[in-house]
């Protein structure tokens, strides 16, 4: 039928505080991007970007996510990193019925037909890390949070976690975005003297946080669903600042299997000063793929026959990081989580993986986009069994 | 002994945003004189003095300091010559001490003419007002104005100019200082040799002062008047009524 | 009869020596400008009317700014506080009582009018403490930043007003759009054409009416202040009234951006209350020229679609382009660039006439 | 009843005494001069009139109300007008505007464009009416700040040196001025060092020195008090 | 034993504080104190110094050095700018806002672009030292001592030098300054030089504790400009008292009730000083002193 180009949006930040993070997504997408036209595009026809620079600003956000969808009118848009930028986009997804890829582990609950998610959830993250570091160094946690949605929510998630497996919280500290020094932070973990540490630090003054715990000499064991894994601090501080922090990450650049080694290996030809290929660049890379998937499945870009192939329940590829497949009742991803931990030297070890962790929360509390689409965000305590209940 | 001439100007045009007020002034100024200059308000005297200093370019013409045009010399450079500048309105650092306003001055003897030291100078300009010294560590600022006047002509005076450019310096001044200031001005001249060049309403300091007078109206020279005429105190106000 | 003199002499306040553009030939460019805005839609597409829309809503910012501090020389560099209050008011109202019978009109009136509140609150706390100058700007911005802090960590379920949200740092969305009530069906004023003209015509409204002010009785005491509140003071003016007066309308012209930001794209944030946004309108209205209504207008416009358009065509490189114009611009252009532009232009003219002449 | 009474001001700056319990009382309908050394406290004694210092200890009255605490605007409301040592006024502003900025108040229309025209006439600044008043120069400016004085109809006029800078013949017309206006009723205090001035204008003249009343009485028998000649006047100073 | 245990963290803490708000204000002090200049870009001066002072470290440069040298480079940055731009705005400062914030925009994505977007850290030196069972980072007390030591250095400078006197008078009255005898275009380049290389020392000094992203600078600049405003006119009557005020409420309030509390407190702090002295603490302490 239709012959002409598929258009994607990519609204990334290239500049401002969340860059670190983000610029690999572009040039995920933009491999995938190369690597699927070269071979004959979607359905035989060409893939098509349309970038845009968010400036790590949500009213950019706002512009060209119109932009997109009433000029450029992209078939499909791959956007954001924070949630915030994710909110500030969604009303204008839902107004224009687009379809958004968002390709970032998030603190989630987003249930809205419009929107796909490739990143990594809390129960994915969290029902991992924190039993392993539970059983591995003690019951008694104290959590460092940033302080707003993602770090509260995921904070709630290891608070409960810790208490459905018998521990208790040692303390539990929520950091202002934006806040770089930790004097106090750190001596209050001193004297909680937790058996291990939850960070849930986000955005680059944060990360300060590791650097000035050593130099205090507070070495305790490190947990976290965001660090390293996003925001590669191993490869920004010196060793041996990170020491004895474990990670669970959907993919990092260190995952030592074959298919994982090949993609590294790519990406590197092509993006040869890529600093580190963080693991929303995989997901972004992914995201590509799935999406050529849906749409050759539908052999259509229109949304509801793409929504349709997804309710299948198959809609499933073998990516670096292993299998994953999309959930049809929250269009959330499954992912192979692995348990990263930094080492002395900042090298990284994989005490731990885990295969196909699915994204069940969302449809365990009552989102199921295949009967309705509520396009609303739920949280822990608030979500519709909550509110049924 | 004959006197050189110190100061000098050609045809000299300056004003604001390329509205002329200074429109062809001559004048020349001989070494060791004390020269006023006097006119109504607004003709352009305060204008001149800027020129002659050279917060403001002149626009044509030229000024002339011992031989030497000064068109291409910045004011700093001008004061370092050893012109001492007297604005009208006083203009003290309002935030810094009095002590510390007078060291300022010292600048205009960068080159280290002068024959007294430092200490010597300050020593005799709170001689010469010594409310200053007693007020030597209160900011400018909230001084009264005629003691802001002394400290602005003192200030000048830390720096041993060998010519002093006064704009109305009598203005706001006790009658009994302004005196003061008169004698001490004549007192230095025949002392240092050093040159006045000043603009004055006050008649009485005029006559007190002045061994020659420039008359200005609408930015030009329009009377020079010599110390004969300058003795008959009607006449000067007669020139100042145009 | 007396209505109708009193109506005269209101329109003669339209020009004054506040006021730059006066005379048959500035209110025919006036009418021309207008008549091309409103064909403007006929013309262009969706996106293209919405996005303009979208440049219209900071505008009642900029206008206010230019008030406080163009006209009463009081520099605010927290007008994003205003922006945010009354953009979650906006929020808080309409999700709590819903869009009907034109409910959405009178939340934004009401949320308006809270911002107004507010900053009557604030001025009464700065101008009638005597704080002026960049004490001034630092408590307002330090006032701004509050907000933004304390809106960001209220993602809990605990915090809601009523049944909305405030959803910290995420921000609060699912808020209606305006909306007319009609007998066949409410009409949502989604970023298009209605919306468009509605924007349009409040924007030309306050304009108006903000040259009236300015012109006024009113804006002369306060430009005395700008220039010396000793001397205004001393004249039988109690300058904390007029500056406070001041304050209030522009900071409430603030929050109507924030409720028209927010029903334009349902959302509303704590990050617009944070320093960077906090900058943007003092670098909109200092770029267009911050004395005179038309200059801050004109120029707001052209800062935003410019910068926007870096945006889109500059790629990593946009945010340096910025940065230069900025950095070229304002040192060029003391009175700004509308007023630089323009003597660009007659200067241009008179040597072409100049030429022709010869 | 006084126009202007104080009754014990004191004003204290840290430790300096400025203003040591003065008793000031001037009548309705005088002319009345305030002299006294630099420093004395002259500017001071005006300062806490119009309320821009608050004093430490005293009374202030004013056609007998107590104004001790009232805001500078109300007192200026009161009919109380002030020209500054220092002038001020609103630089980028033009000449015509400052006028008006003054005037608007009790004037509008036709009839406040012509009393603006009227003044600009008196103040020699018809030529510079569309001038920035920045751009004045110092006299020009003194004249202008004279004539936004002027523009309220005081009751009570206060002048801080108005003829600074002046040439003899514009200090006896600012003098001529002020008999003028004093015929009209209004009362007048002024600060100046021009002893012609005052000798021209002064019904009564209040020496101040060292923040107390010096001396008090006529033109003449100040200028004859060899006190005053001592601290002040100098030889020359029977102008 | 444990209330002076206590005593010490408290006074660790705010100590802390008060170096990361008098380092952090010290050039602001003096380009804002003294000239009157609004200079948003001074994040990217400290930007500057920490990246100037970190490649040299990598480079096997000793630390003290790096940071000397990140300081000296930020400051030649600042005069250079000066020159280009800044001295064309001093009869309009509030313009300057705009113009140093485009290059602060400038300078973080120029950064971006030509160096990436993040640089590897150095470590921090000295180690840790215990007191009361507590770990405390040794290089936080060198931060005091520096904070302390550059106040005492500006304070000379300002008011036993010649540089000084002049660079105050030509900030306030520059064209008298200028008709005395004054370079006062050379007094603007070395005080605007000497703010920017104080921001530069500030950020060499951070380096090693603090993420490098080119958008570090904003972590400093609130901070900054809230304690010389607080401070008020005078760099040196004010500048150290708003900062010691405010270090303590900032402590008291975060050990008490966590981060969020403390940055809440320090802006509410800092609007609730400014409405008790409208003129900020030097309008305060000179009324008194007078
Ligand atoms: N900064 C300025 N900008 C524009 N015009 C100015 C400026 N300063 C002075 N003028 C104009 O230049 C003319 C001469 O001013 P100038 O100050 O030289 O007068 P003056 O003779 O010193 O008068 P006065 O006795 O009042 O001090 C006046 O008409 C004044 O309006
Ligand atoms: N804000 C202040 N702080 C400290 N001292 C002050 C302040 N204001 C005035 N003074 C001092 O008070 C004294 C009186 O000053 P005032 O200005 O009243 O004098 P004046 O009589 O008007 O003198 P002049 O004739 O020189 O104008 C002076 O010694 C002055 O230094
Ligand atoms: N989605 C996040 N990490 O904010
Ligand atoms: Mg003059
Ligand atoms: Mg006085």
């Amino acid at each position: 039928e239709e012959k002409g180009p598929i258009k994607m949006g990519v609204l990334e930040d290239q500049s401002g505080d969340f860059a670190v993070a983000t610029i690999g997504k572009v040039h995920g997408i933009q491999l995938a991007a190369d690597e699927i036209n070269a071979a004959g595009g979607i359905d035989g026809r060409k893939l098509e970007l349309d970038i845009y620079d968010t400036q790590s600003d949500n009213r950019r956000y706002q512009e060209f996510m119109r932009r997109v969808l009433q000029r450029d009118k992209v078939d499909v848009v791959f956007a954001g990193f924070s949630s915030a930028s994710r909110e500030a986009y969604r009303p204008i997804v839902d107004q224009f019925k687009g379809l958004a890829f968002y390709n970032n582990q998030y603190e989630g609950g987003v249930c809205d037909a419009n929107m796909i998610v490739t990143g990594a959830v809390p129960e994915q993250q969290f029902s991992t890390l924190i039993p392993y570091m539970m059983e591995k160094f003690g019951k008694n946690v104290y959590t460092i949070a940033a302080d707003y949605n993602f770090g509260q929510i995921s904070a709630e998630w290891v608070r409960d976690i810790v208490k459905e497996n018998g521990g208790t919280m040692a303390g539990e500290e929520f950091i202002p975005l934006g806040v770089s020094q930790f004097s106090q932070t750190i001596q209050n973990i001193q004297k909680a003297k937790p058996d291990f540490l939850v960070t849930l630090l986000v955005g680059t003054a944060q990360a300060s946080y590791y650097e000035q715990a050593v130099s205090a000499n507070l070495h305790v064991p490190m947990a976290s669903s965001v660090n390293v894994g996003q925001g590669y601090e191993h490869k920004r501080f010196k060793p041996p600042s990170l020491a004895n922090m474990y990670v669970t990450t959907n993919w990092i650049e260190e995952v030592d299997n074959p298919a994982s080694k090949a993609f590294v290996e790519k990406w590197h030809k092509k993006f040869p000063d890529e600093p580190y290929i963080n693991q929303e660049a995989e997901n972004s890379y992914i995201a590509v793929y799935l999406y050529k998937q849906m749409v050759e499945r539908a052999h259509s870009t229109d949304h509801d026959a793409i929504r349709k192939v997804i309710a299948e329940g198959d809609v499933c590829m073998d990516a670096p990081e292993g299998h994953v497949c999309i959930d049809p009742k929250s269009q959330h991803m499954s992912h192979t989580i692995y348990l990263a931990k930094v080492n002395e030297d900042h090298s990284i070890s994989f005490p731990k993986v885990w295969d196909d962790i699915k994204p069940y929360w969302l449809g365990e509390v009552g989102c199921d986009l295949t009967k309705e689409n509520p396009e609303a965000q739920y949280t822990p305590s608030d979500n519709p069994k909550k509110s049924g209940g | 002994m004959r006197r050189e001439v110190l100061l000098e100007t050609i045809g000299l045009w300056s004003g604001y945003g390329g509205k002329p007020v200074l429109q062809g002034v001559d004048l020349d100024i001989l070494e060791g004189q004390i020269v006023a200059v006097i006119g109504r308000n607004g003709v352009g005297k305060s204008t001149l003095m800027k020129s002659l200093i050279g917060l403001l370019p002149c626009d044509r013409g030229s000024v002339l300091f011992r031989g030497e045009t000064l068109d291409a010399v910045p004011a700093h450079r001008r004061a370092r010559l050893g012109i001492g500048y007297v604005p009208q309105g006083r203009d003290v650092f309002p935030r810094m001490s009095v002590a510390e306003n007078l060291l300022v001055g010292r600048s205009i003897d960068a080159g280290g003419r002068g024959e007294t030291s430092v200490a010597e100078r300050l020593e005799q300009v709170y001689g010469y007002f010594p409310i200053l010294k007693e007020r030597r560590n209160q900011r400018a600022g909230t001084l009264s104005g005629g003691q802001q006047q002394q400290l602005a002509i003192g200030r000048v005076l830390i720096g041993a100019p060998s010519l002093i450019l006064l704009d109305e310096p009598s203005e706001g001044i006790q009658p009994n200082i302004v005196q003061d200031i008169a004698r001490i001005m004549v007192e230095l001249n025949e002392k240092t040799g050093i040159t006045v060049v000043f603009v004055e309403q006050n008649l009485d300091m005029i006559r007190a002062m002045a061994q020659r007078c420039y008359v200005m109206d609408k930015g030009r020279i329009t009377a020079e008047i010599g110390a004969d005429v300058l003795e008959d105190r009607d006449a000067v106000r007669r020139y100042l009524a145009v | 009869m007396p209505s109708h003199s009193s109506l005269g002499s209101a329109l003669r306040l339209l020009e004054g020596p506040q006021t730059l553009g006066k005379g048959p030939a500035f209110w025919s460019g006036f009418v021309v400008v207008l008549a091309l805005a409103c064909i403007y839609p006929l013309f262009a597409d969706g996106y293209d009317v919405g996005n303009n829309v979208y440049f219209f809503n900071w505008a009642f910012m900029a206008l206010g700014l230019s008030l406080i501090w163009g006209y009463g020389g009081a520099l605010s560099f927290g007008q994003t506080a205003f922006f945010g209050v009354a953009g979650y008011a906006y929020g808080v109202l309409t999700i709590n009582f819903g869009d009907a019978y034109g409910f959405t009109f009178v939340s934004l009136v009401l949320a308006t009018l809270i911002a107004a509140l507010f900053a009557a609150v604030l001025g009464y706390f700065l101008f009638f403490g005597r704080i002026s100058g960049v004490f001034l700007g630092i408590v307002t911005l330090s006032v701004t930043l509050v907000l933004e802090r304390f809106m960001s960590q209220t993602a809990g379920p605990e915090w809601h007003i009523g049944s909305a949200r405030l959803n910290g740092f995420n921000g609060m969305g699912n808020m209606p759009s305006l909306t007319i009530p009609w007998p066949g069906g409410d009409v949502v004023l989604y970023p298009d054409v209605p919306l468009y003209y509605l924007t349009l015509a409040l924007l030309v409204l306050v304009y108006l009416a903000l040259r009236m002010v300015v012109n006024s009785r009113f804006g002369n005491v306060l430009v005395a202040i700008r220039e010396n509140p000793q001397r205004a003071e001393m004249l039988g003016y109690d300058i904390r009234r007029y500056q406070l007066g001041g304050f209030v309308v522009g900071s409430a012209l603030a929050g109507l951006s924030g409720v028209l930001y927010t029903a334009w794209g349902n959302y509303i944030t704590p990050s617009s209350m944070g320093m960077t946004q906090a900058a943007l309108p003092i670098v909109w209205v200092a770029v267009g020229g911050r004395s005179d209504l038309t200059t801050t207008l004109l120029g707001t416009l052209l800062v935003l679609a410019g910068f926007q358009a870096l945006t889109i065509y500059g790629s990593q490189y946009a945010l340096v382009a910025m940065g230069f114009l900025l950095v070229v611009t304002v040192p060029a252009a003391p009175s700004g660039i509308i007023i630089g532009i323009g003597s660009l232009f007659s200067r241009g003219l008179k040597r072409r006439k100049a030429r022709e002449a010869r | 009843m006084a126009i202007l009474q104080t009754r014990g001001l004191d004003k204290w700056f840290g430790g300096l005494h400025v203003t040591d319990n003065v008793d000031f009382s001037m009548q309705p309908g005088e002319v009345h001069c305030l002299i006294g050394p630099n420093g004395a406290g002259k500017s001071t004694f005006f300062r806490l009139v119009l309320g821009e210092h608050l004093p430490n200890g005293g009374a202030i009255l004013y056609d007998g109300a107590d104004i001790t605490r009232a805001k500078s605007y109300q007192r200026i409301r009161r009919g109380i007008s002030v020209k500054f040592q220092v002038p001020g006024i609103f630089k980028a502003l033009k000449v015509r505007q400052n006028l008006q900025i003054a005037l608007q108040d009790h004037l509008s229309g036709h009839s406040l464009n012509e009393e603006i025209d009227r003044l600009l006439e008196f103040l020699k600044l018809k030529d510079a009416a569309g001038q920035l008043a920045g751009s004045l120069s110092h006299g020009q400016k003194q004249w202008l700040e004279i004539g936004m004085a002027i523009a309220l109809k005081p009751k009570l006029l206060l002048l801080d040196e108005p003829t600074a800078g002046m040439t003899p013949d514009e200090t006896h017309a600012t003098g001529e001025m002020v008999q003028a206006l004093n015929a009209d009723g209004v009362s007048v205090l002024a600060v100046e060092h021009d002893m012609a001035f005052v000798r021209q204008i002064a019904q009564r003249v209040t020496v101040l020195h060292f923040g107390r009343v010096f001396a008090q009485g006529t033109i003449d028998e100040i200028v004859a008090d060899e006190r005053v000649a001592a601290i002040y006047l100098g030889e020359t100073g029977h102008a | 034993m444990d209330f002076l245990s206590s005593l010490f963290s408290f006074a660790y803490q705010a100590g802390d504080a008060f170096a990361f708000l008098v380092l952090s204000a010290c050039g602001l002090a003096v380009i804002f104190g003294m000239m009157g200049v609004i200079n948003l870009a001074h994040g990217e001066f400290i930007l500057c110094g920490a990246y100037v002072s970190t490649s040299a470290t990598h480079l096997g440069v000793p630390l003290p050095v790096s940071i000397l040298l990140g300081t000296l480079v930020a400051g030649a940055v600042g005069m250079l700018l000066e020159r280009a731009i800044i001295r064309h705005l001093y009869d309009r400062p509030l313009d300057t806002i705009v113009v140093t914030w485009g290059v602060s925009m400038i300078a973080t994505q120029g950064t971006l672009i030509l160096l990436g977007s993040t640089m590897q850290g150095t470590g921090t030196p000295f180690g840790s030292i215990e007191v009361g069972g507590y770990g405390y980072s040794v290089y936080r007390l060198v931060l005091m001592a520096a904070a302390v030591a550059t106040l005492a250095v500006l304070w000379l400078i300002f008011t036993r030098t010649r540089f000084g006197i002049l660079a105050r008078a030509t900030i306030q009255v520059p064209h008298i300054a200028e008709a005395l005898g004054v370079n006062t275009s050379l007094v603007y380049s070395l005080t605007f030089g000497l703010g920017a290389g104080l921001a530069g020392l500030c950020g060499g000094l951070y380096a090693p504790t603090m993420t490098l992203v080119p958008t570090m600078g904003s972590a400093f600049v609130v901070e900054a400009f809230v304690t010389v405003v607080v401070g008020g006119a005078d760099i040196f009557l004010g500048t150290a008292p708003a900062a010691a005020i405010l270090a303590v409420v900032k402590a008291a309030l975060t050990s008490w009730e966590g981060q969020l509390a403390g940055q809440i407190g320090l802006l509410v702090a800092v609007i609730i000083v400014i409405r008790v002295l409208p003129r900020g603490l030097t309008g305060f302490i000179l009324r008194e002193r007078a």
